[in-house]
């Protein structure tokens, strides 16, 4: 289950999805809206992504992990659209025999997610906006 | 030839489009493509940014050439995910 | 919230519990029964607790992880009785503002669980039941 | 003096009760008791047991000495958490 979606993510779903009877670990991350970032109060998140790509990435590093690991069942879901302060942009699911091979493809998959995943984030803080990552000195895009 | 550009986040904004068809020469590689779409939008030009690249949803080097109906697109850092 | 409990677990309790608007990761790790351990058909757990000490235990883990790491919000719930195939033992939900944080620190609440929770376990399987971590040689509970 | 003894998982089953009032002579240790416990109940001898001991919940030494009221539990391997 590789998907972007403008719904809030059901965690519950995610975790039902990786549910193995081989299983005897499943690892989860979830990714929330924090309320402040670099000294700047945050109102919200705004996800965009070029959704193709971005379902093709995420099961590129699923099927990448299952390589590098011994896991029976992963997920990645990344919300779109406005996230608020608290809710999740993102959940990642993982199961495995064994511990070790959960952890360690949860933490994988959020790195890769933010390296090669074609989501973009806007943050929307108290006085403007900006995209992050694209800051050269001063946010590029005031209100 | 030509090919369908299309245009997220930052650049979507800096555009003021989503999508665009660029008509092209024969053999014209993503980086001519990018050239070409900085004098249509001049505000695409973005001082520092660090770009990759997608023809047809995969990931191509700049002077990868381009061929006639492919699907471009010019990624911005990317910042999915969760807060650092 | 550090419980031991007859019931299954709601990961939605657990999750509700640590969400924070300080936060931007939350990482949960679940144990689960496996249908199998060491060649043997596994059929259930069966969790026994010393529950006041299990609870100081669960709380103490907590108290040492928000030293060791920057987290926000800590629970472990551990289930006793009998946990069938598929079914959670226990789950662990932290949550902090950078991801690093809840990572170590899950990983390290169900390594210190294995260590110092006076929490044992039977496992019942195709032919008998053994408690896990006494075995001589041969299971000592034959059926 | 008198301490309360709890039994768990394997030695609940090898007792046979959960729990045990036992007399002591002032100043027993927990391994005098452990002495003690095992000639009332032959079968808690597990062979090659490791074991921790606690007193009123709290990790202790087995040469601490115990006090009248003092709850004492012997704990076997622990094992919760999920399987490895």
């Amino acid at each position: 289950m590789f998907r972007v979606q403008n719904d809030p993510i059901d965690l519950n779903e995610l975790v039902r999805y990786v549910t193995d009877a081989e299983a005897g670990a499943i690892a989860t991350f979830i990714g929330t809206t924090r309320n402040n970032n670099e000294g700047r109060n945050v109102i919200a998140l705004d996800y965009e992504a070029y959704p193709e790509m971005a379902e093709k990435e995420l099961a590129r590093i699923g099927a990448e992990a299952a390589q590098k690991w011994q896991i029976q069942r992963m997920a990645i879901v990344h919300r779109l659209g406005p996230v608020q302060i608290g809710e999740a942009s993102v959940i990642i699911a993982v199961s495995s025999a064994h511990r070790e091979a959960a952890f360690a493809a949860s933490r994988f998959a959020i790195e890769e997610i933010k390296k090669t995943v074609p989501i973009w984030k806007k943050e929307v803080f108290e006085g403007g906006e900006v995209w992050i990552g694209t800051q050269t000195g001063q946010p590029l895009t005031q209100r | 030839m030509k090919v369908r550009v299309k245009f997220f986040a930052i650049l979507r904004e800096r555009a003021g489009t989503g999508e665009v068809m660029q008509e092209l020469s024969e053999g014209a590689t993503v980086n001519e493509l990018w050239q070409a779409l900085q004098k249509a939008f001049p505000k695409l030009n973005v001082p520092g940014i660090r770009m990759l690249y997608a023809v047809n949803q995969n990931y191509v080097g700049a002077n990868d050439t381009l061929h006639d109906g492919d699907e471009v697109v010019f990624i911005p850092p990317v910042s999915g995910g969760c807060p650092r």
